[in-house]
């Protein structure tokens, strides 16, 4: 199988409309006919179209991702592969990344969110991890939009429906409401797996002559871009308009792993890659070029679930659950064998060559045959205009009016979408499915045991869109910051981070510079903070009527908790002293309790020292490990009161708090500023505790004490916890059961 | 009047649960099956009597809520109660 | 002791009940999948909890007729001891070795959570370890664990003491607001007609470990070492 | 021949999804819904032609499976493919 044919002509010759169909500009098709010296097939067309996709090539992020930090001697496996791989020591590796499914899951919100948790997870397995914790990072519109309880429901028991089914725990998330994304919701998943670090599989197909097997599910005509034009050009015209949804088939996928696990054990693997988005292209492209080889496959021997599919329909096709591996020669019986016993579909559809050429066969024709060098490297690059934003105005406490009562504010926040408690969403996600979950979600990051070991998985998942909005450099540092800070609060050494950088459309010089700005300020706190990029996802476009979402640099964060007996969290016991550790300065922009007081966020974001942030964090994890301190939370949305309520909340006791500050009193208990944490003691090692803290150079200062059944604050009537309680549990289901009889 | 909905997949929409189906009735020794498709019926008892009056309110609540016209197609008879 | 654990296309549970078990018994059970062809012979079968083929038909339904479980049946039948965890429940019941259907959650959603529950005897293979009457904490973890069965059924099964555990307050109180899917008579768990066979939603294998946060779902493992050893 | 299914809960038995249904029906303004029950539809396509010897085999394969007889009916429709 070699050469062959020229490939076969396109009738007619190919419309401009066909062409911007295939989102492809004029400068763009005018390369491709260069390269080809001839006009393309229409299934080069489609090939060359999703290779040069912003998906696929990054044309308009990649300049500007490599600027990234990706090194460190924790880095087994950077960006690059299907997921980054960071050590884990004794020999095992952790292995995740997070990825987008932002468009399908508005258009179809049950579907779109489980199918984007299937393809997380086959990212991971691909690499021959077992995928041990899933997270979720979601952001809704506003709670009064038409829509939003809907995509809700629909996304939340999607992600469950799929992890659940798999048997993954899904350990946490973020939810954000927000009407910037009434229009474009933002679904990001990340999976995290566990590996042997000498038994990592990677998608590079090394050596000529070698199988290219298909395995898993059937292909049908799922989700084929440009499906408009596909409708038109194939169907009859009586046909319904097929849609272009994809469905997941969790219990698939769980076959899939089991099976590509089992093979994994064998010695038969040269390369594996997942057909994830541009389905079979795009493995087969990769899997290609990052062999140096060529390929060649007959498309009559891909399962197909629907009758007559074109070639042009298998090569864009994204039904799920489904692999390309190359195998060892000789290798099929043994994979064959595996893949039947777990009743999937196995095939070999074609070979790798020494030709550098990408060619299709279908029915004895040559379907393409396309250089290979020009579908991935050749993809085009730009650097494409940013304008830089203005930096905002800081606000001070002055700025926004002080609540007639603090504790009264406080609970009006908590029982709010902002602050409310997430308990709606992760108790239909298994979170202990495995058995190894030791910090369940409510808490700063969710913990799994490394199996077998006594080693804890911290990971957590961050941005704060509302500081994005306001300046992009800024709050991409303070999601990195804030990540780095909760695995930190679980006692867990930060390894590195995935990222999912969902923004508008980057032909708009100012939503480009938000990336920029976004890409900058992450580079800068992951430099600082020794927490490198190791996987991440671009996910451009996402506006509707010319307005952009506000820029989502969502970071997820892994991290090492050496021993599990060590570990931090959040509830605190009756008689401990309340201390706070970094410095508060009172930063209300952007702040929780600026909208609060004033129906409006407004002002620079707080800005994020990294040097303090890193002086602090250390010294948080020192406390836990020596078990100075009985309770630990980072300071977030809400500031110092909402993380000291949280506290309380999850400890089941009451705190009576005072402090001494010149700050006005909300600037202090509702400021955002950042590199904090507040820590319990008990009362007899509060001095040991004050000491260590100035000897590390972090500023500390006791803000209460513990104990009985309210918050309490001078010259306020007290807080009853059980009143607060309620608020803060039942906003969210009391919203979704709204509008139900 | 009572309106009896089913729901099916569209045509080429992936219907796991079907073929989940029809693997089961294979391995139960039923081996004429060549194909298994799974969808919704639904009943809907409505006081609503005059039958075009009720056509058109069960096409609402068909699109509305019932079906997920995204991937689904609904169709359905009605009864006099 | 010797115990066998069944593992479908789906399950997802198996290892940690193979985990739970080893720490009860000190060795580690037999895993045995569906289509293999012999079952060997143990002192106990843990039919674990998971999505057996997706679940997609009804919970535990297609599992329930692998020819694995008419093995199953055959050996429960005859008395060896047989424990269904959550979707191993759901297939225990669409095999008819217990009655009545799980049915899907009163709220229609996936729930994860500690319940408790009342440990309604304690003089069974299973519940040897706990005291009757006590409140224990498990987690549950499922979308279809709404116990239904017809009044007589219902009414038989109370009369013979075949109700294993019920879901209850921390305080031990069995009423509607402590059921967390709508289970008739806040059942949480059920006995055969000798006991010998117990089908539970909760999961014991998840808090069996103090590093998981508890315990309480140990005694369900231990008491079956203890009766049988 | 192809068989349509359809698999309905009995009488009495509780029925939750449908109770949903009902209760996001009226929800969304459809007063006149008066009771909702949801069961399943089934397509099986058979390569049995002989319309008695395929009436047999979709019997066999609802109580063997489809449906679950202490809680569901069954009733069916069969179709010359
Ligand atoms: N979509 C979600 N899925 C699962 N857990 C979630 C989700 N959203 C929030 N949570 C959980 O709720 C808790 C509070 O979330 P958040 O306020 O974002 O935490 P933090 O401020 O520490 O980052 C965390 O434990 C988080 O894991
Ligand atoms: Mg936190």
């Amino acid at each position: 199988m070699s050469g062959g044919a020229p490939a076969k002509k396109s009738e007619g010759g190919l419309s401009p409309a066909l062409i911007a169909e295939h989102g492809l500009s004029q400068d763009e098709y005018a390369r491709i006919l260069e390269t080809l010296g001839r006009e393309p097939t229409l299934t080069e067309l489609g090939i060359v179209s999703v290779m040069w996709s912003e998906h696929c090539s990054y044309k308009s992020s990649r300049i500007w991702l490599k600027t990234l930090p990706t090194e460190g001697p924790q880095v087994i496996e950077g960006p690059g592969e299907n997921a980054g791989v960071v050590d884990l020591g004794d020999g095992q590796a952790a292995v995740f990344k997070m990825e987008s499914h932002n468009h399908p899951s508005y258009i179809e919100p049950y579907q779109g969110a489980a199918t984007g948790v299937g393809g997380i997870m086959r990212d991971v397995f691909t690499m021959g991890a077992r995928p041990v914790a899933n997270m979720n990072a979601l952001r809704f519109g506003s709670p009064e939009h038409a829509k939003t309880r809907h995509l809700v429901s629909g996304v939340v028991s999607g992600i469950g429906d799929y992890g659940n089914c798999m048997g993954v725990p899904t350990i946490g998330g973020e939810t954000n409401f927000d009407s910037r994304y009434d229009g474009n919701i933002l679904v990001n998943a990340m999976c995290v797996g566990l590996v042997d670090a000498n038994r990592i599989f990677k998608s590079a197909a090394r050596g000529v002559g070698l199988p290219v097997v298909y395995v898993g599910s059937k292909t049908g005509r799922d989700g084929i871009h440009g499906a408009t034009m596909a409708s038109a050009e194939f169907d009859d015209a009586s046909e319904e308009k097929r849609p272009t949804v994809q469905v997941g088939d969790p219990f698939t996928e769980k076959l899939l792993l089991e099976a590509c696990l089992e093979l994994m054990a064998e010695d038969a693997i040269v390369g594996i890659q997942d057909m994830g988005a541009a389905g079979l292209t795009s493995s087969s492209v990769e899997m290609a070029d990052k062999g140096g080889v060529g390929i060649e496959l007959n498309l009559d021997h891909v399962p197909c679930r629907e009758e007559a599919m074109t070639a042009y329909e298998m090569m864009l096709s994204e039904s799920q659950e489904r692999m390309l591996m190359v195998l060892k020669p000789g290798a099929e019986p043994i994979a064959e064998k595996i893949f039947k016993k777990w009743e999937l579909d196995f095939a070999v559809i074609g070979i790798t060559t020494d030709t550098g050429r990408f060619i299709i066969k279908h029915d004895g024709e040559v379907e393409a045959d396309l250089p290979l060098s020009a579908l991935a490297d050749g993809a085009p690059i730009y650097e494409r205009p940013h304008a830089p934003k203005p930096k905002l105005a800081t606000v001070t406490a002055d700025d926004v009016p002080a609540p007639n009562s603090l504790l009264g504010a406080l609970q009006e926040m908590m029982g709010g979408p902002h602050l409310c408690s997430r308990r709606w969403i992760w108790e239909q996600y298994d979170h202990m499915v495995m058995a190894d979950t030791v910090a369940r979600p409510g808490g700063d990051a969710g913990v799994v045991r490394v199996h077998g070991t006594s080693k804890g998985l911290a990971v957590s998942c961050d941005v704060t869109p509302r500081y994005c909005a306001g300046d992009a450099f800024e709050g991409a540092k303070q999601a990195v910051a804030e990540c780095w800070r909760n695995l930190t609060a679980a006692g867990a050494d930060p390894l590195a981070i995935t990222d999912c950088m969902n923004f508008g459309s980057p032909e708009r010089p100012e939503i480009m510079g938000e990336f920029v700005d976004a890409v900058k300020g992450m580079g800068e706190a992951c430099t600082a903070l020794s927490f490198p990029v190791v996987s991440g996802n671009v996910s451009l476009y996402n506006e509707t009527n010319g307005t952009a979402i506000p820029p989502t640099p969502a970071v997820g964060g892994v991290g090492l908790i050496p021993d599990i007996a060590h570990m931090g969290q959040m509830a605190i016991a009756e008689g401990q002293a309340l201390v706070v550790l970094g410095e508060t300065k009172g930063a209300l922009g952007m702040s929780l309790y600026q909208e609060h007081a004033t129906g409006a966020f407004t002002g620079a974001p707080p800005p994020v020292d990294l040097e303090c942030e890193k002086r602090a964090g250390d010294l948080v994890r020192d406390l836990i490990r020596k078990g100075t301190v009985s309770a630990v939370h980072d300071v977030s949305d809400g500031g110092l009161l909402v993380a000291v309520a949280e506290m309380a909340l999850a400890g089941k006791t009451g705190v009576t708090l005072q402090a001494e500050t010149p700050l006005a009193p909300h600037a202090f208990w509702f400021g955002e500023d950042q590199g904090r944490y507040v820590v319990a003691v008990e009362a007899s090692r509060l001095r040991e505790l004050l000491l260590q803290a100035a000897s590390s150079g972090v500023p500390a200062l006791a803000i209460g004490t513990s104990g009985g059944d309210a918050l309490q604050l001078e010259g306020e009537p007290p807080l009853p916890l059980g009143g607060l309680r309620s608020t803060y549990e039942e906003w969210l289901p009391d919203y979704m059961s709204a509008g139900r009889g | 009047m009572k309106a009896r909905i089913t729901i099916t997949l569209k045509q080429g929409v992936l219907d796991p649960q079907g073929k989940a189906i029809e693997g089961a009735l294979h391995a139960l020794g039923f081996g004429g099956v060549d194909d298994v498709r799974q969808g919704k019926y639904i009943e809907v008892a409505l006081s609503e009597s005059d039958p075009e009056a009720a056509k058109a309110e069960v096409e609402r609540m068909c699109e509305a809520l019932l079906a997920n016209t995204v991937i689904e197609n609904y169709s359905y008879e009605l009864e006099a109660a | 002791m010797k115990a066998a654990v069944i593992v479908f296309p789906g399950s997802n549970c198996d290892r940690d009940a193979a985990v739970a078990l080893e720490a009860a018994t000190g060795a580690p059970p037999a895993m045995v999948w569906h289509g293999d062809a012999e079952l060997p012979k143990t002192d106990v079968i843990v039919v674990p909890g998971g999505f057996s083929y997706g679940d997609y038909l009804r919970s535990g339904a297609m599992a329930a007729h692998s020819p694995v479980m008419r093995e199953v049946v055959a050996r429960a039948k005859a008395g060896t001891p047989v424990l269904g965890i959550c979707n191993g429940f759901q297939v225990l019941t669409e095999t008819g070795l217990l009655p009545g259907v799980l049915m899907r959650n009163r709220s229609l959603r996936f729930i994860c959570k500690d319940v408790h529950l009342k440990v309604e005897r304690d003089d069974t293979l299973y519940t040897n370890g706990y005291a009757a009457g006590s409140v224990i904490r498990i987690p549950v973890a499922h979308k279809d664990g709404n116990y239904f069965t017809d009044d007589e059924t219902l009414a038989r099964l109370e009369g013979e003491g075949r109700i294993a555990f019920r879901y209850c307050s921390a305080e031990g109180t069995v009423d509607d607001a402590a059921n967390p899917n709508g289970s008739r008579n806040n059942i949480a768990g059920l006995y055969n007609e000798s006991g010998t066979v117990l089908g539970m939603m909760p999961h014991p294998e998840r808090l069996a470990d103090p590093a998981l946060g508890g315990t309480d779902g140990a005694p369900i493992f231990s008491s079956i070492v203890e009766r049988l050893q």
